[in-house]
């Protein structure tokens, strides 16, 4: 058994949601539905922490789906980066659905519960398999799998404008897909082959060695780069889509506010991550960070974007009303320092910009579960209404306050510790303007988190407000586990920050997966 | 206990105050054990201290680390110096008579939410605890934070409009100067020098020598820690302090006196010291546009002072005004200023928090905030309006009051590096001092009362004694004789102190 | 090579056609066209099983659900008021980096091409012992080598069945009021 | 700008114009048919581009004929299992290299295309389920008007 | 309905064409163009077809909406329990489903994988067996045709289901009147307006 557990590992944390998910439908009841789902999540939770343990100990895990090595089959190249966070997508999933029970049947007709169930479960198998994959053209498959789940899923929420939002998402997330599909043909093209590694073995032949005219070592050249050039922008543009990058970002700030709020929850905490993982390795993993870096100037385009992204973003979360919203922008400008991290393609940037990933997909998780509690208990995502809550539901509104000193980044909880190594890593690059502009833009979460803090504590009751209870108990339990984690990951860092590290090194070393 | 390390005692320092927030949490449906908890728990913290002291004042130098948990280079480490020893010694003597106020207070006052108020209250005095064991800056800068987002509650306790606003302003500046400024600062320092331990002579000695770092920029370095260490209350990042004054009167003296000032000027010192080295900024004159800042904060903030007519406002002017001699004697920079900062650091703390303690004991025991309104007050409240005037003494830096020795030392640090010009400026601070402080036991004891008939206490043509609560008038009693207490102790002060500017020698 | 080159031209008019055209049932009528010249033209580039494929979608299944939804919505396109000048950049600029980017590339049907070497033995040769003497290579390469693709591929598929049930079908009444009615009572 | 190069290349311009239209269809139209119409056509451009790849000249489709796949002719479906296995291998591996000669278009491509298509039909039949729902709900499946009536409320 | 007789028989007379004609793409998969998704989608016109024909109500009493929306489910079931199945049997008896296979001749590209006794997902080289030789497909193309199968099942379904679903939501068509009715009445309502 064990042995079986341990060969399978880098599928089966896929396979099983996979094939839960039509088990559920199969079964068509609401109950066993869940017990199913929940199931499949946490068993998959459990598995992939193992895998993170196994390769921790043995280094790269391959698989090679139908035995077929690349580059005929597909392979599973597991490595510290994509382990670490398949182990964040199983665990919020896991913990997001247990929380859901409550809230689902408050803002989903029950006759749908079961089918609800089934696309939680395609959305993380979707994100699951996009991390895992080794291939390119597989990372499109499960990408369209995961959109297309979310697709249905947001547009479950109850106004009418969920499935407005879900169509405006599916259009610019189905741009963003066939540019990545275009880009990843051109690549093809070049390379005739679609395993990463490889593709990556095989670029390096178009590589020509830096001229050295008069003792002066030039910049290195590549063959062909015109097609490698426009392949890397389509790739890099479509993901930036799908990761909401400033400019691209218009479908997010909707899909997030209409969606049902578990579904906000997990997909806030996860999806745009993977998007960003699938970037960190077509930089770092396919084409060279030499070549991203060096000869396209992509880390200054980066850069400026993300600060861009990141203060519009977060001015314009100031001035939103409905809670949902002003989170759906904060969570575009947390994109940026993500990608801020990765610009600096050092070993500090990289680690910095991974533990974000992490960092920020549980303190995003929490806040939006405690947005769930809010909208259970009030009906309603409008400031106006969560006027003076915190006195009727005190544990709720307690853990927004310590959730939201994590998006600020206050010392002792996680957001502190990306913000910490991101700021590190810029003065060690010495890019002081980036370091500075980072804080201040910082202080913006302040605005837009303490505002609502104060709402809740300071104003007198809202009519809503007065008529709430606590939140129920399960939902609170589970709020406050992904709380506590975003504390213990705050001063216990030695496995955010600590993988984060070992993935960033194994990146920057040519470990293309 | 003569058989348990020093690393040992630093572990129970900082674990007490956490037991005491379990306790408190716990017990908090019944009052009196809840308080009970919290009393004994800040004596025997305060024991364990002393016990940690008698090791450190003799030489010892314990450390601790929580080991490896956070990324490498950037630890959660502790290391016990004198500085730090006294400002803990100070900050869990201080907690002991606070917690007996504030339950005199918070009662006397029917004051809601008493269990968080103890609870948040415990973090605080933990996170003076670590801030002052700490072995390097980014330890420091984790619990100044602590500190900063646990006073929160505190500073907002009321719940109202008032409170939202100050907890507002109070946040804002404390939040945005440590991430702007501080923040920044020690990824400079950290990028600069390579570590960010606190190390006797300081770090960037080496990297200024490399040339990693210029004159100029240790300045505006210099200048982003005096600033980003917004509890430090340089001007012009001083508009927290009396916008915290929204707080409970306990609070007001937890914030002023025992804990979060006193961390912020402790950070400037401490920084100065181990991590610039007085030698770099004397040989560099990194501190100098500080010294102006602070004497320009010296003056102004007494000038304020003089116009503010509700009591806890001239009290937290008076506080930026004290805090900017430390800031100054961190950035005069030689071993006298810096000696003198440290025992200022005492001599402030235990003055300020009697002035404090007989604030909050009127408006308990007179339901009186504005000056004005207190003439002939002291004839019912003899021992507050004492106390008061006795702390007012060694504020001011009278003989006997202990206050006297810091600013002796201060000046002498002052004429040392050359500026006498400051000198001008403690002396004119030290009558501004006396001008908005000394009128108000004089009003108090020698004006008639506004409506002598009216006055309820104004009983069969004798001054019957009205003080407040006893649990509030007792430690006010204590830390006044403290502060004269310490005027004596001085000398013991300067020895143990003695060290931390010699150790770079 | 005519047969190709009118193919492609009429692709072309036909998207230019489907860009112009106002109403939308004859756009979508021009869509099937579309894919069906696309069909023709994967067939004359060897691609059979595509073209199979993207006739009976492209030409059937979508053709027949866009009128699905024609009839249910409306079939005349509003005039936008919108200036054609921002898409038309963007695209314009897509397109330029795209043509920049195809001059590097192997020419087309060139045989020493990385697609048709980099892969030594290629599938056809490597799949006859493979797959035991399977004919159409495509199959193999779909069912096994590819295998964990074609289930991405079904699981996508079922992923739109399911959303599409969950979007499209009618709750029962009663529920429906039982359900608003029965959270009024629980918010209580 | 050579005369080679263009006809090595001409049939990769005409893809992209026909994926810039799809393209320009997506993010010019207001209606929301015409979108999904746009994206159709992007992605049947982008099934074109790949198959395009695939093609050698003077290739045949990856279908190895029956005579050469070496199988008597119309006993496909039962012949495998009664060989012995050996047997198969043996004349696969004959019969490969008889395929040898015969130059096969790359098959891959189509294989992708055929997952890719699957997956546009999918995307295009949830889109056109919201269609249906917005409609429903709105009146109209104009984003213009949908957006000023949002606006207005 | 009773307007268009015509249709209705040549619909009838179509239909079992269509479905051999689906079959047939499923089965022949291996040997000519096409495969389980095309074939299911012809399949899925021939009810379509009776649908848009015959009405709603008439296609749904032939195939249920549950028993469709299981089927939807069981397409997947089978495909991903196939890999399943390789790695389960592959692990009972891993050395069998490469006895009689030549590694080095046949360049397949089994790693270590076949000495450690297990069979990867999908790995149908696990699927070789030894019962009713002859009829029952070997290995690779046992698992292909399983696979196939698979796909048909659900792509059959999911067309049948998406139609479905478009056709429950137009009233008209609902009711149980064929869509050439609704469109018919439709256009005639637009000329008359």
């Amino acid at each position: 058994m064990i042995e079986y557990l341990h060969f399978h590992l880098p599928v089966l944390p896929i396979v099983i949601p996979l094939m839960i998910a039509p088990l559920c439908v199969l079964l068509g009841s609401r109950h066993v539905a869940n017990v199913l789902s929940l199931f499949a999540c946490w068993v998959t939770f459990g598995l992939s922490l193992l895998l993170v343990s196994r390769v921790c100990e043995l280094g790269e895990i391959s698989y090679f789906l139908g035995g077929w090595k690349p580059p005929y089959g597909i392979e599973y190249a597991i490595d510290p980066l994509n382990s670490f966070l398949m182990a964040m997508i199983a665990g919020m999933g896991a913990i997001v659905l247990t929380y859901s029970g409550p809230s689902l049947r408050d803002e989903v007709p029950k006759s749908k519960h079961y089918l609800f169930y089934s696309l939680y479960l395609l959305c993380m198998t979707g994100l699951m398999g996009m991390c895992a994959t080794g291939d390119l053209f597989n990372v499109f498959v499960f990408l369209e799998i995961s959109s297309l789940s979310t697709y249905a899923l947001i547009s479950l929420g109850k106004t009418r404008r969920a499935p407005l939002a879900a169509f405006q998402y599916l259009i610019m997330g189905t741009i963003g897909a066939t540019f990545l599909l275009i880009g990843i043909g051109l690549l093809y093209q070049m390379t005739g082959t679609l395993n990463m590694a490889d593709i990556g073995v095989q670029l390096e032949r178009y590589r020509v060695a830096a001229v050295i005219v008069d003792g002066i070592e030039g910049p290195p050249h590549w063959e062909g780069s015109r097609t490698m050039l426009v392949a890397f922008a389509f790739l890099t543009v479509g993901l930036c889509i799908k990761m909401a990058v400033f400019p691209l970002h218009t479908w997010l700030p909707n899909s997030y506010t209409y969606a049902p709020s578990v579904v906000t929850c997990f997909v806030a905490a996860t999806a745009t991550k993977v998007s960003v993982y699938a970037f960190i390795r077509v930089v770092f993993g396919i084409f060279t960070p030499e070549f991203a870096f060096e000869l396209l100037p992509l880390d200054t385009a980066l850069w400026s974007f993300s600060l861009v992204g990141i203060f519009v973003a977060s001015i314009a979360a100031i001035y939103q009303t409905n809670i949902k919203r002003r989170l759906a922008y904060s969570s575009i400008a947390q994109v940026g320092y993500m990608l801020l991290g990765i610009s600096m393609a050092n070993q500090d940037g990289l680690t910095a910009g991974i533990v974000h990933m992490f960092n920020h997909g549980l303190i995003k998780g929490a806040l939006f579960m405690v947005v769930g509690c809010f909208v259970l208990r009030l009906g309603s995502v409008q400031m106006d209404d969560w006027r003076g809550a915190g006195k009727t539901m005190p544990w709720t509104s307690l853990a927004w306050a310590i959730g939201g000193l994590g998006l600020i980044g206050v010392p002792v909880t996680c957001g502190f510790i990306s913000k910490w190594l991101l700021l590190t890593a810029a003065m060690e690059d010495e890019l002081y303007l980036v370091a500075a502009l980072m804080l201040i833009s910082s202080l913006l979460a302040v605005i837009y988190v303490w505002q609502v803090v104060e709402v809740l504590y300071f104003s007198p009751p809202s009519e809503k407000a007065k008529k709430a209870t606590e939140a129920p108990l399960i939902m609170l339990v589970t709020t406050y586990v992904v709380v506590a984690a975003t504390l213990v990951f705050g001063v216990w860092t030695t496995w955010s920050a600590g993988l984060a590290g070992d993935a960033a090194r194994f990146l920057l070393q040519g470990g293309a997966p | 206990m003569s058989n348990v390390t020093p690393e040992t005692l630093i572990q129970i320092c900082m674990g007490l105050p956490l037991v005491a927030l379990v306790l408190v949490v716990i017990t908090g449906k019944i009052a009196n054990l809840r308080e009970a908890c919290t009393i004994t728990i800040s004596s025997v913290l305060f024991f364990v201290t002393c016990q940690l002291a008698g090791h450190v004042f003799s030489g010892a130098r314990p450390e601790w680390s929580l080991g490896d948990v956070m990324m490498p280079g950037f630890e959660i480490a502790f290391q016990v110096e004198p500085l730090g020893m006294l400002f803990a010694l100070v900050a869990s003597g201080l907690w002991v008579l606070t917690t007996i106020y504030a339950i005199g207070y918070m009662r006397g006052h029917h004051e809601i939410n008493q269990t968080r108020f103890f609870a948040c209250f415990a973090i605080a005095i933990f996170a003076a605890l670590a801030a002052a064991f700490s072995a390097n800056l980014f330890t420091l800068f984790v619990m100044y934070e602590v500190m900063t987002v646990s006073t929160y509650p505190l500073v907002t306790h009321h719940g109202d409009e008032k409170a939202r606003n100050g907890g507002r302003v109070y946040l804002g500046i404390l939040l945005s100067t440590s991430v702007a400024f501080f923040m920044l600062a020690i990824a400079w320092t950290w990028s600069v020098a390579g570590t960010l331990d606190f190390t006797p002579g300081g770090v960037l000695a080496e990297a200024f020598s490399e040339g990693k770092i210029n004159a100029v920029q240790l300045a505006i370095l210099f200048c982003l820690f005096a600033f980003g260490i917004g509890k430090a209350a340089l001007m012009p990042f001083h508009r927290w302090l009396p916008a915290a004054m929204v707080a409970p009167t306990p609070v007001s003296a937890l914030l002023h006196a025992v804990a979060v000032v006193k961390v912020g000027v402790f950070s400037v010192l401490k920084v100065a010291i181990y991590i610039f080295g007085i030698d770099l900024i004397a040989d560099t004159h990194a501190g100098d546009w500080i010294c102006y800042v602070a004497a320009a904060s010296i003056l102004l903030a007494s000038l304020v002072a003089m116009t503010k007519d509700n009591l806890k406002a001239r009290l937290a002017y008076s506080t930026i005004s004290q805090l900017a001699y430390i800031t100054l004697g961190a950035a005069i920079a030689t071993e006298a200023s810096m000696l003198g900062g440290g025992m200022h650091i005492a001599m402030h703390a235990v003055g300020k928090i009697t002035l404090f303690f007989c604030a909050g004991a009127i408006y308990v025991g007179a339901h009186k905030t504005n000056i004005s309104d207190m003439r002939g007050l002291g004839r019912t409240m003899p021992f507050t309006f004492g106390a008061f005037l006795i702390a007012t003494i060694s504020i001011i830096g009278l003989p006997p009051g202990g206050g006297a020795w810091s600013k002796y030392f201060l000046a002498l640090g002052a004429v040392d590096s050359g500026k006498a010009w400051l000198m001008g400026t403690l002396m004119v601070s030290s009558l501004l001092n006396i001008a908005y402080l000394v009128p108000i036991p004089i009003l108090a004891f020698m004006a008639p009362t506004k409506n002598e008939t009216d006055d309820e206490s104004h009983v069969d043509g004798g001054w019957k004694i009205k003080e407040g609560p006893l649990l509030c008038v007792v430690p006010l009693c204590i830390t006044a004789i403290g502060s004269v207490v310490l005027f004596f102790f001085a000398n013991q002060i300067y020895q143990w102190l003695i060290p931390i500017v010699q150790s770079g020698h | 090579m005519l047969v190709s080159v009118s193919i492609l031209t009429l692709l072309a008019v036909t998207a230019i056609a489907i860009a112009r055209i106002g109403d939308l049932w004859a756009a979508v009528m021009f869509t099937g066209i579309f894919s069906f010249l696309g069909a023709s033209w994967m067939l004359i580039l060897d691609a059979p099983d595509v073209a199979f494929t993207e006739a009976a979608v492209g030409a059937g299944i979508s053709t027949v659900l866009m009128l699905g939804t024609l009839a249910l919505t409306g079939k005349k396109e509003k005039p936008t008021k919108s200036s054609p000048i921002v898409p038309l950049f963007v695209v314009g600029v897509t397109g330029a980096a795209l043509i920049y980017g195809t001059l590097d590339m192997p020419h087309f049907g060139d045989r020493h091409s990385p697609v048709q070497t980099r892969i030594d033995p290629g599938f056809v040769e490597k799949s006859q012992p493979d797959m035991h003497g399977l004919p159409n290579v495509v199959t193999g390469l779909l069912g096994s080598y590819r295998g964990y693709d074609t289930l991405g591929e079904t699981a996508v598929i079922f992923t739109a069945g399911i959303a599409v049930i969950l979007i499209l079908r009618r709750e029962p009444k009663e529920k429906e009021t039982e359900r608003s009615t029965g959270k009024k009572g629980k918010s209580l | 700008m050579t005369l080679t190069e263009f006809f090595g290349l001409y049939n990769y311009w005409i893809v992209v114009f026909l994926m810039m239209t799809g393209f320009y269809i997506v993010i010019a139209r207001r209606n929301m048919i015409k979108t999904v119409i746009g994206l159709n056509i992007f992605q049947v451009s982008v099934v074109l581009l790949y198959v395009t790849m695939g093609k050698v000249t003077g290739g045949t489709a990856p279908i190895i004929p029956p005579g050469i796949a070496g199988h008597s002719d119309g006993e496909h479906a039962s012949s495998h299992g009664s060989h012995d296995a050996h047997e198969v291998v043996d004349h696969a591996h004959q019969h490969a290299a008889d395929a040898a000669e015969i130059i096969y278009s790359n098959p891959l491509p189509s294989v992708l295309m055929l997952t890719a298509i699957v997956v546009g039909i999918a995307t295009t039949a949830l889109a056109l389920a919201l269609i249906v729902r917005i409609s429903e709900d709105y009146g109209t499946i104009e984003e213009d008007e949908i957006l000023l009536m949002d606006r207005r409320q | 309905m009773n307007s268009f007789p015509i249709i209705r028989v040549v619909t009838k007379l179509m239909i079992p064409y269509i479905l051999l004609f689906g079959l047939y793409v499923q089965f022949h998969g291996d040997f000519g163009p096409g495969g389980g998704f095309q074939a299911g989608v012809i399949l899925a016109s021939a009810f379509i077809l009776y649908g848009l024909v015959f009405g709603l109500p008439a296609v749904k009493a032939v195939a249920p909406t549950k028993v469709i929306e299981k089927l939807i489910a069981l397409g997947v079931l089978i495909y991903a329990g196939t890999g399943l199945a390789t790695t389960l049997i592959g692990r009972a008896d891993g050395g069998h489903g490469n006895d009689h296979f030549d590694h080095a001749h046949a360049d397949h590209t089994h790693s270590d994988v076949v000495e450690m006794a297990q069979a990867n997902f999908l790995d149908y080289e696990a699927l070789n067996h030894d019962v009713l030789h002859g009829f029952l497909p070997h290995g690779q193309h046992l698992g292909i045709f399983l696979i196939e199968l698979g796909v048909g099942i659900t792509v059959t379904a999911v067309m049948i289901m998406i139609f479905y679903c478009f056709a429950g939501r137009s009233e008209r068509f609902g009711q149980g009147k064929g869509a050439a009715d609704a469109g018919l009445q439709s256009t005639a309502k637009e000329a008359t307006a």
